[in-house]
């Protein structure tokens, strides 16, 4: 047995105390988050482009009220500067504070990819442990606004491959506010990935931190297994849905953390049903589902009912017109596809 | 500058005309954003509309330029196709990228309209490339990046201006200053009032001009243009103006002060280039009305034509991630 | 049967037209492959710090000759300014020029990485075809040099990840005249990884361009097969050399390209020989060696002979100490573990 | 500048004592190197030593500082442990950072050494976050970022001195001008002479001074020092000097003028300040030889501690890659 947390858990403790959840969307269960961080410990900073009062409380309304609250010292809005942002942050989660930093959206991470990489994600291993950088990179992004091709990639892959740093991706409000003050709490630097499509559906938030690390049985299921994290999660439960009407039995498995992701989670699952698909909306070409496939293929030897499915982008930029966006990233259709092969 | 060049009327009157489809094409896309037959992110370059126009009127097919997001000004002054225009925004196959750009990454070589991009400070470093390409080429050609105050505050600003200096590339860097960066005015960004004050970092000329004033504007840039093609290097100009329909269409704006906003809109160049031209007698009421409707039709039928057209097939997306096509 | 490159094929080819190939390390054959070039086609470009003969043609010497050859406006010395340099690039690849820009260590790419990302691998695809960047990114890399956390990274994985840029990363003297040949010819952007530790080893040059997106087979053998690029070749060469002493028949294929890779050679080896290991230098984790061995798995289910064994770097930052440095990254004692592994 | 103020004897002595401590520890370096008993890349600051000896004297190690790969005189200079950094230098367990950081990465927060890094640019990004902290702490504390003229072409450096001057962070901005950036010399890579210039592009303060004159660098450093304390804001120092030893231990230095480099052995700073300590009767011969043989004997010792010390185990790779070790 794993000790994975399963969806009626966090509910059902949280009903055990008698507490209504409060339904809420993504936005406001970061937002929630993000001041109850702050209230609670007077180390935690916010900072990024717009994230102050004065200018709206961020472009999406994430951060709003922080500034206000908290003051103009503890939560910056920046110049557009992504290096001198997450250098600041750097340097004052080293000076002992616990910066929250934003990068608006994913695809501007490549702006200050040294100070993550080579500075954020490395200071502590290189000082022998002497110093560490405990600081949030929230970011978000998120293909279907007909962005085109420079505002909706997901680069989890880069970060995952990457020594030091952790990546989570909540794929419900709940999560969002669980995953945000674990990631806050975290010692080392944790990206957080945010996505636009689950930013405004309501649903319950129970407050509880969520342990990174651990993944989340987001529905049970005894003939395959689909991993995936963010809007992947959401699509997959509704492909569950669907082919339960077929008495077809899914299990769907939610990473919530990226990296260093859930490995006795995913497999336990997969043993369990012995069939897998991973989904991402990222490029398909050496994405995630990649290390996620062949681990479950090492560990899983011999009683797999078949290879791993990926599901993935296309090779290509994310395309503005409607159509061909809609193709790029997978679908619920898509998944389903994935499913049916698996099953064959 | 009391020595630079004028506009004259012939000059003053081809600005107008620029100005005026940058203007009216902005209503039409508002338009139809509004009745929901366009989808997409917009940046309005609603007030901006001289910068362009009165650089434009000194550039030829020839010279480059690279814009940003906001950037249709821009193209739509530089003599971008209007119909392949409106087939992109409307995401078709006959619209300039096939539809896989869009409004962020309209694109016509044929025009010199090498980039548009929509990361910030990103047109500076490609456009200093261009520069160095037409350095090479020996054929005069100029380089032009578009940008606007808060990409100034961005890596990519410094070292393009640093290269283009040492290398004296024949690159314009022209600042749109619209006074706001998304929802941040100048005061959180910079600690320093003149953008155009930050040239002498590279050694380069800077200067702050105008962007409203068509002379002003067309001096600035024809100095700086024949600066460049004479090999003497780049030069930055800060364009002074506002953007009145805020940073993306669909915002509140709640960030923008009332009273700078009720400043600016005194200052609104449309009406006051177009009075200028009856009081100067450029032009008769007539002539800017036959101006304003051929204008409006010539957008309407590329409206027409992009809503008429089809889709591109989702075989595209194979095609020019490579030259080769993938399998 | 695929139509793949054998070790022989281009030395008999040479040797046919009675040509004796000469011997060069890596670091003199890219130059004379800049050297040809640049002959060839006058819209060829060089430009990175240091490279020009003012500043002895580059750190390593890589470019020596090349501007008192063709000239400063050619071969340009550019200030610190990755960003520029990969701008510059792109700039005069979109104006119809051919440039080989230089980031002198792979470490520092992170820095660069919006112009590569949402830029060079991407115009051609925004523009509709109308666009391309035909330019080449050299860099090099490699532990064993005691650089340290910030000097010695293999960041193959973020770039093949990437859709719009191909990466290729030559083992051989030969390979790299070839391949950069073929870079620079290319229409689209190539990142061209050099190793450090295989530069200064001579080694016979045919002079031959070698295409792009198609593998070598290094070494023939038929109970196992290794996959690698770089240095990993040569460790497994060796390995192969080793493990032949006991009756134990190994097969090398030298990727060349990393981006598009060779399925069809790795599958046609790895079907032949049943038994597959894929070996690179990069953190094992979210590496190019999760892909390659998925796409096996999927590609060869039910006859592989057991799961395709993964060697890669230990998942921390690379390490001073010699000690640490040398148990980080891969070396022919792992490879060989990771061989006896699947043989097993 | 003549209100600046000076340092007195007892600090010239003290910037002495630290200048011989990086120059005597620099020749005992390149002496183990040669010897194959050190291996590791080594950007010798022989030269360099007065700019942050007479910084030092007026930090406390309550105050930040983040340097580079060419750091150790930086380090030595604000007390950094001598056993410590040999240690580290020859990748044993006893230095400072376990033998995993390495000469680029010395790491010493009791000293207020918070990072040193390998990649050009990235120290002023960081100090400006430490700058933040120590504005946050309330503690009248201080960051300084050390960096070279090279550096201050690549977009990091933009990015940083703007932020710190919005945000008046008690940030000094220490650039330390040998010339050359690898083998680059100036004027191929920026069109300007004084980087103190690139000040006014910030709103900030930028001053030029001789960087192996004590006087000068102890007056000018004071100054911003005081201003950083004050909250002020932060101050653009570039202090003047030169390498004597090229960029890299082993490199054969052929870009570099023989002019220039003759003009600037002229300026050693090693040699001019001793004198002037005799000749000012600031120290006798007797006094500055026992600097200079305690300094010698100190470093004899920490030399033999780290050739006598163990090796990191290679459970090593698993620690300190996040706070928990890894499984
Ligand atoms: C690197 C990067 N950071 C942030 C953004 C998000 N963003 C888009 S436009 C914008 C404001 C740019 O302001 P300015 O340069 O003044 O141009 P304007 O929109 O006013 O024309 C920002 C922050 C981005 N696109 N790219
Ligand atoms: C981002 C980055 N680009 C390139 C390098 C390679 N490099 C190391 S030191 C150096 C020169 C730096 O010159 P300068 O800033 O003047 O400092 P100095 O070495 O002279 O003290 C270069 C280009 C690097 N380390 N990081
Ligand atoms: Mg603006
Ligand atoms: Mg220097």
């Amino acid at each position: 047995m794993t000790d994975t947390i399963t969806a009626s858990d966090a509910q059902a403790s949280a009903a055990s105390q008698g507490v209504e959840p409060k339904k809420m969307t993504m936005v406001d269960a970061i937002n929630l988050a993000l001041h109850d961080a702050m209230d609670a410990d007077p180390k935690v900073l916010v900072l990024g482009e717009d994230v102050a009062d004065a200018q709206d409380g961020g472009v999406m309304g994430v951060t709003k009220g922080l500034s206000t609250r908290f003051g103009v010292d503890r939560v910056k809005s920046t110049p557009i500067s992504e290096q001198a942002i997450i250098g600041a942050a750097i340097g004052a989660a080293v000076g002992g504070y616990k910066p929250v930093a934003e990068i608006m959206l994913m695809n501007f991470i490549a702006v200050p990819m040294d100070m993550i990489f080579n500075h954020a994600a490395k200071l502590r291993f290189m000082s022998g442990g002497q110093t560490g950088v405990p600081m949030v990179i929230r970011t978000m992004t998120g293909s279907g606004f007909s962005t085109g091709g420079q505002h909706s990639d997901y680069l989890e892959a880069w970060f995952a491959h990457m020594a030091g740093i952790k990546v989570v991706a909540p794929s419900t409000p709940d999560d969002a506010y669980g995953l945000m003050r674990a990631a806050i709490d975290d010692p080392d630097p944790v990206l957080f990935i945010e996505n636009m499509p689950s930013y405004w559906t309501p649903a319950p938030v129970t407050k509880q931190a969520i342990p990174i690390g651990k993944a989340r049985v987001a529905r049970e299921g005894s003939d395959v297994t689909i991993i995936g994290h963010s809007l992947m999660v959401t699509l997959s439960l509704a492909v569950a849905d669907k082919l339960a009407a077929e008495g077809v039995s899914v299990e769907v498995v939610d990473l919530r953390t990226i990296s260093p992701w859930d490995r006795q989670a995913v497999i336990a699952s997969v043993r369990k049903t012995g069939r897998a698909v991973v989904a991402h909306e990222a490029v398909k070409q050496f994405g995630i589902g990649a290390e996620i496939a062949s681990v479950i293929t090492e560990e899983l030897w011999g009683e797999l009912k078949g290879p791993v499915q990926r599901v993935g982008a296309a090779y290509c930029a994310v395309p503005f017109s409607k159509p061909l966006e809609q193709a790029f990233a997978p679908s619920a259709d898509t998944i389903e596809a994935a499913v049916r092969k698996a099953l064959a | 500058m009391s020595n630079w060049p004028k506009p004259d009327a012939a000059t003053l009157l081809e600005i107008y005309r620029k100005a005026t489809l940058i203007k009216q094409n902005d209503e039409h896309v508002i338009k139809q954003m509004m009745a929901g037959k366009l989808v997409m992110p917009y940046y309005s370059p609603r007030g901006q509309e001289i910068i362009p126009s009165a650089i434009s009127v000194s550039l030829d097919d020839d010279d480059y330029i690279c814009t940003i997001y906001r950037g249709i000004h821009d193209m739509l002054a530089k003599g971008f196709p209007l119909d392949e225009m409106w087939a992109e925004l409307a995401g078709k196959v006959t619209g300039t990228c096939k539809g896989k750009g869009g409004p962020m990454h309209l694109t016509c070589p044929e025009k010199g309209m090498m980039v548009t991009t929509g990361i910030v400070g990103s047109s500076m470093p490609i456009a200093t490339g261009l520069g160095w390409a037409a350095k090479l080429d020996g054929r005069n050609r100029v380089s032009v990046a578009n940008f606007g105050d808060g990409a100034t505050n961005i890596g990519a600003f410094h070292e393009s201006m640093n290269m283009a200096a040492v290398w004296k590339l024949p690159v314009i860097f022209l600042c749109q200053n619209n006074h706001y960066a998304e929802h941040t005015a100048p005061e959180y960004s910079r600690a320093i009032d003149r953008i155009s004050d930050r040239a002498a970092a590279y050694g380069m000329p800077g200067v702050t001009v105008d962007g409203n004033d068509p002379d002003e504007m067309y001096g600035a840039a024809k100095v700086a243009i024949e600066r460049a093609r004479a090999g003497e290097g780049p030069t930055l100009i800060e364009a002074m103006t506002f953007r009145f329909n805020g940073h993306i269409f669909g915002e509140a704006g709640h960030y923008m002060d009332k009273s700078i906003y009720a400043e600016a809109q005194t200052k609104d160049p449309m009406p006051i280039l177009r009075a200028r031209l009856l009081s100067e007698g450029i032009a008769t009421e007539a002539d800017l009305v036959a101006i304003e409707k051929e204008v409006d039709s010539r957008i309407v039928a590329a409206i027409e034509a992009a809503m008429a057209a089809d889709f591109p097939d989702v075989a595209e997306l194979k095609r020019d991630v490579f030259a080769e096509e993938i399998a």
